[in-house]
């Protein structure tokens, strides 16, 4: 199996739906061009031409709202966001269009489309530039929210964001451009609302999404060493949340961490934690216990930042706590 | 683009229009009746939530409207009876809809706010102002991207263009060169706000000049004159892949929605006295018996058939079963997402 | 003590801190010449003119970010929301800018401004215009949220936000505006950050905020005539959480209830349960439920809408659930 | 208001102000050195996150500037080492605070794109692309309330004129006739989009018709030109209480930010190359040489100087401390909320 990078991933997956939907667009700030800010879509103007990859200008809101209205009538827009924290400009194209056109309409109007960009902290890029907002779409009923972490999940679950009829918000991560993993060749499909086990054991579950995975594993491997056998689950989709397999790890390990990249109040790990205790109420031996970002705009200064982040350290401490382990 | 305000069209009326024309007429009697009823129900709690009344622009729906093919897109505002009705959308269905029943347009789902027929491209009534503003320009950009002839039209009051919606969407669509049309019905009042206390500019039309668009000053109370001005922007949006801003002059002759009274702290008694004087049916009529198109009877007589036609709706509204309660969870995903 | 309704309340609020502080104003639509859109305002541009109560343009980015350049230079705007529907459009400026001013320039420069106004459902205005966002606020380090459910705690906790140095995110519910109460008058304040128990009780806890404590009280009183005594914990600041009160309480009854008025995936109770299982994991007796809205868009027709919303038969329904009564 | 660009002043300048004159070059050389060197050191790896030159625009902040007051408040993009400079900010300041370091102008906090100093009226740097526009026009709201005679400007780029950001604060600035200058350096691209590819008009100053604002077309590359349309705008902001929007025509030298190359997928080696032919401190140098107020060696000497005080900066920054960890937690709420 070929090995790609995250970003390639996702070019690859963008380039394979273009080619099999003509219905299917890519709109965004430096999309085309300048071929895209993170050079996600390297390539795609030469192949499609410039109504198909189109540069906007620098209006979040306009263009998500172009991205709603042209799925309203039928095509299968891929909106880009440079950033999602700029997404913050359109969120009321996402909440109040997206998410609600299909149930004000009755079902007439759908919005089969995807918003995607990288989310949450790069290096140093301060307060504005370095927030996780998964939590706010995951909060809101008629959105899809995907947060692939590895190369062959960041193809295979564009694609079936790309071909699902619901909005679909796509959150990618700066720091995982780079990293590079075995990637399916065409068709390779990953379903949406359904996690992965990305490393299985029997003591803890050790409940992830996006960056934190590649965390939560270099603490299971440092556990391991300790003879902790921690089972990590990589959500892959935050809504519709896999409570299943959630569930059945908890059932076996009786003890559970969940790790975000963003901050604690109201974030995606709170409501694992409300599943969890309320439907495996009995299974616990421990609370769960959750590692998130530090409750602070993020600081520039590389020290703080570092100190701001979830990091494997970080992990190893919570799943210690849940095993009342003494360290 | 200099603003160009086009005079009414001189001459008498084209008799072999004559049909077309008594359906205008119609078409505004109609949205007037159905909204004085709309309004009755409302005050008998037969209708809920916001309900705002069209009364006193049908001349802009109905002529802006009829200049317009079935393949088209129409977005509007949360003021969208009188589209609705315009565009096609039976009474019955329209009047369902205010009664929250499953047999109105929206499923019982919308309400008075959201009125969709997917099968005319109406493509809702709009509660967030200028929320919808960047959904028409996307369809107009779906148009292009399907190099079809299609045009897209929104409705849109005064007090929208002020926001950031209007500004980022209207700069795209003349960037892009999309077949949309803008239309600014300025009935000179966001809820209790003139227009002159909440824009630098009293010339709405001339906003069109940041992004050298095509635009026109309008005389919404003349459905001639409204019908004219579409077809011009139609043609330019149509042939010439040029949007347009239409801003349209109109006066809303009732209160801001159903809880806000016809005159109060922001307009006086006379300024609506006075304004009623234009009504756009009044207009209407007059020119069709100057020009020997209908007489005072005829006109009696269709007014009589559209108020049947309200009844109707009003009766079919009132004796249509609710949603079942299982449409609560219905339509928040696409079907095989249903269970999530 | 007078007896006034919940918009006087504020009412009254407002216009003792604009006596007491010249540097405060009341920016947003309809606040002056049209006495507000929920009349809230009424009366206030007479006594203070219109330099201090301002109607603005629908632009709610733009006059948001208006009240937060007029903080940063040290004055201490009111900026009413119509709704906190519209809000979304603002998110930006209450995120980017008023949560992260003082912390980017290293508390050189705060923000003490109020963004207020009416938040979740009134009656059939349908999914647009039907949503509680608190959540999304209190997700902001830097933010603080305050929710009054009483024309007292309205009153005295508005003329806390209205002198507190920090941005203050106040949301106020359409359908309390008419409610009635005894509100001292004059210095009557409400400190933030505490929460008040507003029926005592000990077999279970229920947790509320704003509109839901009544709610919570009814069931309570219908819980009474069976037999149970629930004590209802309003929250009326959301962030920050009052632990302490919620802890000390469900440390003596061993079991909750929390309610909200919002969609559950990570809302307001989702944090509550959290905070509760991580810290008083062995008092608990049960699992801590949860009554939210329905996962739904809002719906405009009458019953649907019914059905959609928190009541209190949901309420005393969770009840029975953790007491493990069959019912 | 329509447009205009004014005429390069006449004549000879005026020896009475030969050391404002020669302050200016002052500023721009120390501007040019210090983004010499923060480029420099960010190659090093000793600045992080997103570090956006200002090579090319000195002209545009140190002409502007001069014209203001030290009551006067002012607001940036990201791109604004350049501002802080001429606004007087100490280079060591502004370099630590590139470090990262606790004696940076924020904390160590703010980095490259949050500069403030509260105590010069610098409130910041922000990031959002339009989101400081409706801020300054909050300080000109603020000013107005107070009746002082202080003026809000804030810079911005062209790409910022198309978000709806900038239309809703304009809008408001002139409805309520507010002190604020807006100053939109057009270096004819944002990222890499040109302005002909994000604007439907491409003179910028025209988008003030839409708000009947006061505006002109101001040469960015001569700081003459620059300071002598500021003076016009501040005299109109304090005196007549009337805002304007200032379209500077400059040009980026460098690349957007450090990670985008000088010249690329977007414009061309050539285009640079002539662009740089009108570097702004060699217009000056020119200038100031023709008129007899400077020679080349007083020049050579004031650069060295500048490099001198830009050495200084850095080594200062070097050694300087990081914060505490501490500084993570402070700062979030007011002291009195600090626990929370
Ligand atoms: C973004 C937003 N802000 C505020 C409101 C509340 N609101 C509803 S209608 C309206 C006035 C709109 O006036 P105009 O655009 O002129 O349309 P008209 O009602 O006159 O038809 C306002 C402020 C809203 N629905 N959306
Ligand atoms: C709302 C928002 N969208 C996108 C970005 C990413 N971004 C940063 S700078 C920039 C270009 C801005 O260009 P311009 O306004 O011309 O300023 P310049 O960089 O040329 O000085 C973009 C797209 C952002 N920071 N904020
Ligand atoms: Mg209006
Ligand atoms: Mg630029």
């Amino acid at each position: 199996m070929p090995t790609l990078t995250y970003r390639d991933a996702l070019n690859q997956a963008l380039r394979e739906e273009m080619q099999r939907d003509p219905d299917v667009f890519l709109m965004g700030e430096e999309v085309a061009v300048y071929q895209g800010a993170y050079k996600v879509s390297r390539g795609l103007l030469d192949e499609f031409g410039p109504l198909r990859v189109v540069d906007t200008p620098i209006t979040e809101l306009g263009f998500a709202g172009v991205g709603v209205g042209a799925a309203m009538v039928g095509l299968r827009p891929v909106i880009e966001f440079m950033t999602w924290n700029f997404a913050l400009l359109a969120i009321d194209q996402l909440v109040n269009s997206a998410a609600k056109m299909r149930y004000m309409s009755a079902g007439q109007v759908g919005v089969p489309a995807v918003f995607r960009g990288p989310g949450g902290a790069a290096l140093q890029l301060a307060a504005q530039h370095s927030q996780a907002f998964e939590s706010y779409y995951a909060h809101i009923p008629g959105l899809m929210v995907v947060m692939p972490a590895t190369p062959a999940d960041a193809k295979g679950l564009l694609k079936s964001a790309i071909r699902d009829d619901n909005p679909v918000v796509f959150i990618e991560g700066e720091m995982l451009y780079n990293t590079k993993g075995e990637v399916p060749e065409g068709e390779h499909i990953v379903p949406l609302g359904r996690a992965d086990v990305k490393r299985p054991g029997g003591d803890v579950t050790v409940v992830c999404h996006s960056k934190t995975v590649a965390v939560a594993l270099k603490a299971a491997e440092q556990l391991a060493s300790e003879g902790v056998e921690a089972e990590v689950i990589d959500l892959r989709t935050i809504r519709p949340l896999d409570q299943e397999t959630i569930l059945e790890s908890v059932g076996r390990t009786h003890r559970c961490v969940v790790a975000e990249e963003g901050w604690p109040f109201a974030g995606v790990g709170a409501q694992v934690v409300d599943t969890i205790q309320r439907e495996a109420f009995d299974e616990l031996d421990a609370p769960v216990l959750r590692v998130t970002g530090a409750d602070v705009p993020m600081p520039y200064n590389k020290q703080l930042e570092k100190a701001a982040k979830v990091d494997p350290a970080k992990v190893v401490e919570a799943v210690n706590r849940v095993l009342y382990k003494e360290v | 683009m200099a603003t160009r305000t086009r005079p009414r069209p001189r001459g008498g009326l084209d008799p072999e229009r004559a049909d077309e024309y008594r359906g205008w007429l119609r078409q505004m009697l109609l949205i007037r009746r159905f909204e004085e009823k709309a309004g009755e129900a409302y005050s008998l709690g037969k209708i809920g939530g916001f309900c705002h009344l069209y009364i006193g622009q049908e001349a802009v729906a109905v002529g802006s409207l009829a200049a317009l093919g079935p393949q088209d897109y129409i977005t509007c505002s949360y003021r969208e009876h009188g589209h609705a009705l315009a565009r096609g959308i039976s009474a019955r269905a329209v009047m369902a809809e205010l009664f929250g029943k499953a047999a109105g347009c929206s499923g019982g789902k919308g309400g008075s706010m959201h009125l969709f027929d997917v099968s005319l491209g109406f493509l809702g009534g709009h509660a967030i102002v200028g929320g919808h503003i960047p959904l028409a320009t996307g369809m107009a950009f779906a148009a292009k991207y399907r190099n079809t002839d299609q045009v897209a039209v929104c409705y849109f009051g005064e007090a929208a263009v002020n926001n950031g919606a209007f500004h980022e969407a209207l700069n795209m669509a003349a960037l892009w060169k999309l077949p949309a049309i803008y239309i600014c019905e300025n009935n000179r009042y966001g809820m209790g706000t003139a227009l002159e206390r909440a824009s630098a500019i009293y010339d709405i039309s001339e906003r069109a000049c940041s992004y050298d668009m095509a635009n026109e000053v309008v005389d919404g109370q003349d459905v001639l004159v409204m019908h004219a001005a579409m077809e011009r922007a139609v043609q330019r949006a149509r042939a010439d892949k040029h949007p347009t801003l239409l801003e349209v002059r109109t006066y809303r002759f009732m209160g801001h929605s159903m809880s806000d009274p016809i005159h109060g702290h922001y307009r006086t008694r006379e300024e609506v006295e006075d304004q009623r004087k234009r009504d756009p049916i009044a207009v209407w009529s007059q020119r069709l018996i100057a020009d020997g198109l209908m007489d005072e009877d005829r006109i009696k007589a269709l007014d009589k058939e559209v108020m049947q036609e309200v009844d109707d709706a009003y009766r079919f509204a009132e004796e249509a079963p609710d949603p079942e309660p299982e449409a609560l969870f219905a339509d928040v995903y696409a079907e095989e997402k249903r269970e999530e």
